[in-house]
């Protein structure tokens, strides 16, 4: 009974960051959400006993992505922040949208019969370190490649553009 | 090399815009006219005999009596070791000199001071504004004649 | 109606200057009427509320009770488990609050002996031991400001967001074999992401008090913080690939066999990667040269600048706790936690020596040490932390790969390594005594005539 | 006790918040977080899934690999925005129709 | 980057000041290093050009402090204007009233009693002792070591001592008058000096280790601030700032004046051990040498401290001849220069004071572009800049 409370506690969070960020326009506030919601859906992982995914979230996102999110945003926010109140139509374009892609999942999920068998009980980090070696051996490499890709791409993009000289330390400056 | 030799060889070079000169008493300077400062300014640094590479201060006296402002320019040489003076007489209505940024840089904020102080106007100055006083300040507070304003931006003083 | 009277005073520039009169505060909507109704029904009801005091009061416990019981229908509040999560989390909470006094008491007598001076004495009898709940008690007083046009909100919330998770990391660290919170099997990392939270209520702080000064503050923490996450991770893997497990009860229990099977001995790599981590440790909890976020000479006081009142006890509540919590973390993992030296008398007051040795180690540093500027900080990350502790990691695996029975010559020299590096430690320890009574034995010429003369305490 | 649907349910909410959030912000790094939503709407799935019993662990190995994942796209992303940022002074992506003819 | 316009559908939020924003590429933050910090040393108030950390620009506003000492100076007898000059550079107090009296008995033609002229030399350089302590102490507090402070105070205070037994003031003495000095040594103040000075020259190499040589500290001033002696010498910096930058140049030596040219001393000059020649470590090292050359003069100055009158006779209203004269001095900051008219009246007709820092601080903008914030810290540490003697 008691996970039935904290399910909807933290599925309650959840969605209530997702509506807060549709509605507010203030870019930090939705970066803060969007925090709230990513805590939230770490919570469910512990609930769900995939007690080492739930922290790699917490880490990895909370920890690296937020945080890299809040830096573009400090970083782009400052000069005119564009117009975030959507016009009239939209809203009632999203509303319909919103509402019939919603009716449908609902609907194929409660009329499909899931195979549910019994808990399977709260596995250790160690299973999932094998597995990850063992079966999931060749995403596991793969993956690390591309890490390195998107580590090196990013930094090239994002190199600074004005050619600032190195720090004055270089050289001492010429008598006006 | 002693006062009296640096004013002889600056008549040498620059007789016609050195004025007068006085070698001994405590002070010993030279008094130049106001057209030929920038020219002896430049002599006395590069000159490799003077060599005055070091502005110390330049002092703005205002005489309310003979109607000038006379600014004393004093120098002195790390490498030969004397020391000298220029002076230079402006006249106290409208005192307007050439600047000698360019031959000492240290002298950019000492004419600052001298304008925002004395009020003595400097050519070709990098960037001549008040140094010490606020931008909006009346009058010049080191002329003999500055009357103390009363009331400034709403701030009062009783004189 | 002089002339001048309407001149609004400026600033040389010409922007209007601030002038900061008594601010006239007017009620609106639900405050005005509450302050009517304090101010009609005031006289009367505060003595008649005086009057049913007592009966106020049993009302609430009433209250409180039956909300309990209704609430039991969905779970029995008598369970065992839970009576015992609620009993160790507030041990806990008072263990670290207490922890956070001590410490903030401990910095200013530290800092006051390093710096021959005496340090608070006179709040509290011995040595000034309530020097901390002055403090405490004069923040609470003190005007709570928030800048005109903050983030309101954020800025609230910010100290909040900066503490829980500085309080939640202590939920898996083990003091004692059964003294911990809930031993879930990835104990480590959940410590090491409740410090990743700790950046963002600093960044929301710096961010949400509006000033450019603050917005430094903010972003050098964050790069600070995100980037020496990665070399303090590092070298904890090194140490837990050589035990084999994530939960920090199993890395505590393996090492009980007195000093020399903490793992800070078992080999050359771990035994540099405890200095490593230790470092690391020092630039994510802000301290010592790595104090950027608040750098006082150039920063004035970085992101919590604009703080004041309560709210900046919680930011430096949340700084002591998580250094405590990163020494913590030190101790259970190099240094074998609750295990004693001498195999046997395993007992949760050595995790607190171990622990607080550590602590003290980082406020000497801090006392010393001047600071390091931001890009000399990320150079140290990125240039010679982040390798070498890759390096630690590839040689500790490298030597467990061959510390074992069939390599029968290796583990001979590893079992004499193992020696070696114990007596080291053992030699580091006894430098630092002998360092420490060598002081003590001068003290009076170290310190100088004019501190005997005029502070006899000295 | 829990059944599967709740949580299938709850990340379609997600999914549906995540493509609205996507849809109607114009700020570029707002249409980051939408797709962050719909990432974790995935993840929470998978997760669901191997807890009750349906391919056992290999759904919580795949969530590790859906949030590395998704960490390197938010960084690649973001430096993406930084340059757009840099190029027109605004992450309004409406200004982003240089191509236009 | 060719000029994009922008249009815009929805009107963009205007910027405060109400135009439309054009192409921006770099935000260039405006950051104000106000009268209020707590590395300008003093109300000095410094307007930075950052991008991100990096410093492109700075201007210093200065005027504060400014208390138009020169203006009170023309309606203040002789006599009445040396505690002014305690208030120039406060750190230095006997070293300002040291120069103010020798200007005034230069032009004067008064001569000074040879034990006067020790204890002037033996007080000037306390005095310097003194401020060098305060210099590199606050320079270590701007590094983010808090020791160094302390200590140096701890040091400081003893001197405070000596001189408050001397001449009963500790910060603003205006003990040295026109003439000799105000009044004698208590006896026994030989020997507590000395007492002192034994204390205090083992201490100077305990500081060096715990800061000079501080790998950190080397890390953070090292290569920092690079003044070149050209540039050092066109800016007018004097004092540690000149020295520091290679050029050996002390008035005490070039111009001597009461007795220096009788003690053997030698000048400190930077050498760029840790990075380039000239930079803030060199300046900060200077400092640190003199405190030691500072000892060796006092010890000298002690031994020949003959007795006999301290005062010489100068009438009660002293009353210069009509005349100009330019007097400077070498003070922990840089040369202190009066520049006195006369026209033969009780004060005098025109003073100008060449304040060291004053020239000094002019070099903080030819040097601070390319710096990063914290480098702005070490300049203006280095600098050691009074507002005193800034705004007179």
């Amino acid at each position: 009974m008691l996970e039935a409370v904290i399910f909807f506690l933290l599925a309650g969070l959840a969605v209530a960051a997702g509506v807060a960020i549709l509605l507010s326009t203030s870019i930090v506030r939705m970066a803060y959400w969007l925090i709230t919601m990513l805590i939230a859906v770490g919570g469910l992982y512990f609930l769900l006993g995939a007690y080492f995914v739930g922290v790699i979230q917490i880490l990895v996102y909370v920890g690296g992505v937020a945080v890299l999110l809040v830096f573009g945003v400090m970083l782009t926010s400052r000069q005119l922040a564009p117009k975030l109140r959507p016009g009239r139509g939209e809203v009632v374009w999203l509303a319909l949208v919103g509402f019939v892609l919603l009716e449908a999942l609902t609907l194929s999920i409660l009329h499909t019969r899931w195979q549910q068998n019994a808990m399977a009980p709260a596995n250790s980090v160690g299973e999932i370190g094998r597995s990850l070696l063992g079966e999931f051996l060749g995403p596991f490499e793969l993956v690390s490649v591309l890490l390195l890709v998107a580590m090196l791409g990013a930094a090239y993009l994002a190199r600074p553009k004005v050619p600032t000289q190195g720090p004055q330390h270089a050289k001492g400056t010429t008598v006006p | 090399m002693t006062p009296s030799d640096i004013i002889a060889f600056l008549q040498q070079h620059h007789a016609e815009s050195v004025v007068s000169a006085v070698a001994d008493g405590p002070y010993p300077h030279a008094l130049v006219k106001a057209e030929g400062l920038a020219a002896v300014a430049a002599f006395l640094k590069t000159q490799p005999r003077l060599r005055f590479d070091l502005l110390r201060c330049i002092s703005a006296i205002d005489w309310p009596a003979k109607n000038n402002i006379e600014l004393a320019y004093d120098v002195i040489s790390t490498s030969l070791g004397h020391a000298f003076a220029i002076k230079v007489v402006v006249d106290r209505a409208d005192p307007r000199v050439e600047s000698v940024s360019t031959v000492w840089p240290a002298a950019e904020w000492h004419e600052r001071e001298a304008f925002d102080l004395m009020g003595v106007e400097f050519l070709h100055h990098p960037d001549l504004r008040r140094i010490l006083m606020p931008e909006d300040w009346p009058g010049h507070p080191l002329r003999k004649d500055y009357q103390d304003i009363v009331e400034y931006r709403g701030l009062k003083f009783n004189p | 109606m002089n002339q001048t009277a309407n001149i609004k005073p400026q600033t040389p520039l010409g922007q209007a200057m601030f002038v900061c009169e008594r601010p006239k505060v007017e009620y609106r909507g639900l405050s005005l009427k509450i302050v009517q109704l304090a101010t009609k029904w005031g006289p009367i009801g505060i003595p008649l509320l005086l009057r049913f005091a007592w009966g106020i009061f049993f009302a609430a416990l009433v209250f409180v009770i039956a909300f309990v019981w209704v609430v039991g229908r969905f779970i029995n509040p008598l369970l065992p488990w839970f009576v015992r999560d609620v009993v160790v989390v507030v041990g806990l909470l008072a263990f670290v609050s207490i922890v956070a006094i001590i410490g903030i008491w401990g910095e200013r007598k530290v800092s006051g002996r390093i710096q021959s001076r005496l340090g608070p004495m006179r709040t509290g009898a011995w040595h000034g031991w309530a020097q901390s709940l002055a403090d405490g008690l004069k923040f609470v007083q003190k005007e709570d400001l928030i800048p005109q046009d903050a983030d309101k909100p954020l800025f609230r919330l910010a100290p909040y967001v900066a503490l829980v998770p500085a309080f939640c990391a202590y939920l898996a660290i083990p003091f004692g074999v059964g003294w911990v919170f809930h031993d879930s099997d990835v104990g480590l990392l959940f410590v090491l992401a409740m410090l990743a939270i700790e950046v963002l209520g600093v960044i929301m702080g710096g961010w949400a008090s509006n000033s450019k000064w603050s917005l430094y503050g903010a972003m050098r923490e964050g790069c600070q913080l995100v980037s020496y996450e990665i070399p303090m991770g590092l070298s904890l893997v090194a140490a837990v690939a050589w035990l084999g497990s994530l939960s920090l009860v199993e890395l505590g229990r393996a090492q009980d066999g007195g000093w020399w099977s903490w793992l800070l001995f078992q080999n050359p790599f771990l035994f540099a990667a405890f200095f490593t981590y230790y470092i690391a440790s020092l630039a994510s909890c802000k301290r010592s040269p790595f104090d950027l976020p608040e750098g006082e000479s150039e920063l004035v006081a970085g992101f919590h600048t604009e703080y004041s009142g309560f709210r900046f006890v919680m930011f430096f509540f949340a700084e002591y706790m998580g250094m405590f919590a990163v020494s913590a973390v030190a101790t259970v993992i190099f240094l074998g936690g609750w295990n004693s030296p001498v195999p046997g008398l395993a007992s949760p007051l050595w995790f607190v020596i171990k622990s607080t040795f550590l602590v003290w180690v980082q406020m000497w540093v801090r006392w010393t040490l001047p600071r390091i500027r931001i890009d000399q900080v990320m150079h140290a990350c990125v240039k010679y932390l982040l390798p070498f502790t890759l390096l630690l990691f590839v040689g500790s695996s490298l030597w467990q790969l061959y510390d074992n029975p069939d390599h029968r010559l290796f583990e001979g020299f590893a079992a004499v390594v193992r020696f070696g590096l114990g007596c080291l430690g053992l030699l580091l320890l006894g430098l630092y005594f002998a360092g420490a009574a060598y002081g003590f034995y001068h003290r009076n010429q170290l310190v100088g005539q004019m501190v005997r003369k005029h502070l006899p305490g000295a | 006790m829990m059944g599967l649907t709740p949580y299938l349910i709850l990340s379609a909410i997600l999914l549906v918040l995540g493509i609205a959030i996507v849809i109607s912000k114009r700020n570029a790094i707002a249409m980051l977080i939408g797709v962050e939503f719909i990432l974790n709407a995935a993840t929470l799935n998978l997760v669901a899934f191997s807890r009750h019993g349906i391919g056992g662990l290999s759904g919580q190995t795949a969530a590790l690999f859906v949030i590395v994942l998704a960490a390197a796209e938010a960084v690649v992303a973001l430096a993406i925005f930084l340059n757009f940022y840099h190029t027109i002074a605004t992450v309004d992506i409406d200004q982003g129709d240089q191509l236009k003819g | 980057m060719k000029e994009i316009e922008l249009q815009y559908r929805h009107p963009p939020d205007l910027l405060d000041d109400g135009e439309i924003p054009s192409d921006i590429r770099t935000e260039e933050l405006v950051l104000n290093m106000g009268p209020q910090h707590p590395s300008t040393h003093g109300v000095l108030r410094v307007v930075l050009q950052t991008d991100g950390e990096l410093v492109l620009g700075a201007t210093p506003y200065m005027g504060y402090l400014h208390r138009c000492a020169e203006k009170i100076a023309e309606k203040v007898t002789y006599r009445q204007f040396t505690p002014y000059t305690d208030r120039l550079d406060y750190l230095a107090a006997m070293n300002n009233n040291l120069g103010f009296a020798l200007a005034v008995e230069k032009l004067g033609g008064i001569e000074v009693p040879p034990r006067a002229d020790y204890l002037r030399v033996i007080f000037a350089e306390l005095n310097r002792i003194a401020s060098h302590l305060m210099a590199t102490g606050s320079y270590g507090l701007d590094m983010g070591a808090f020791t160094p402070l302390v200590y140096c105070f701890r040091e400081r205070e003893w001197i405070m001592d000596l001189f408050e037994a001397a001449c009963g003031a500790r910060l603003t003495y205006s003990y040295i008058t026109i003439g000799g000095v105000r009044e004698d040594v208590p006896e026994g103040w030989g020997d507590k000096c000395r007492e002192f000075l034994d204390y205090f020259e083992p201490k100077i190499a305990e500081y060096n280790d715990l800061l000079s040589f501080n790998h950190i500290f080397i890390n953070r001033t090292g290569n920092v601030g690079i003044c070149p002696p050209e540039l050092a010498v066109a800016y007018g910096l004097t004092g540690p700032c000149l020295r520091g930058s290679g050029l050996a140049w002390d008035l005490r030596k070039a111009t001597p004046y009461c007795r220096y040219h009788e003690l053997d001393f030698d000048i400190p000059v930077g050498h760029g051990e840790n990075g380039a020649v000239g930079d803030c470590w060199d300046r900060y090292f200077v400092r640190v040498q003199e405190m030691v050359q500072s000892v060796r003069i006092i010890r000298q100055a002690l031994d020949k401290l003959a007795d006999g009158p301290v005062q010489a006779k100068v009438p009660r209203v002293v009353k210069l001849p009509a005349g100009e004269v330019y007097y400077e001095v070498e003070n922990p900051r840089g040369q202190l220069g009066f520049h006195l008219v006369s026209d033969g009246g009780t004060s005098p007709y025109r003073l100008k004071i060449r304040g060291p820092s004053f020239c000094n601080l002019s070099v903080l903008p030819v040097l601070a572009p390319n710096c990063l914030l914290a480098d702005i810290a070490a300049l203006l540490g280095s600098i050691d800049v009074v507002m005193g003697e800034v705004d007179r």
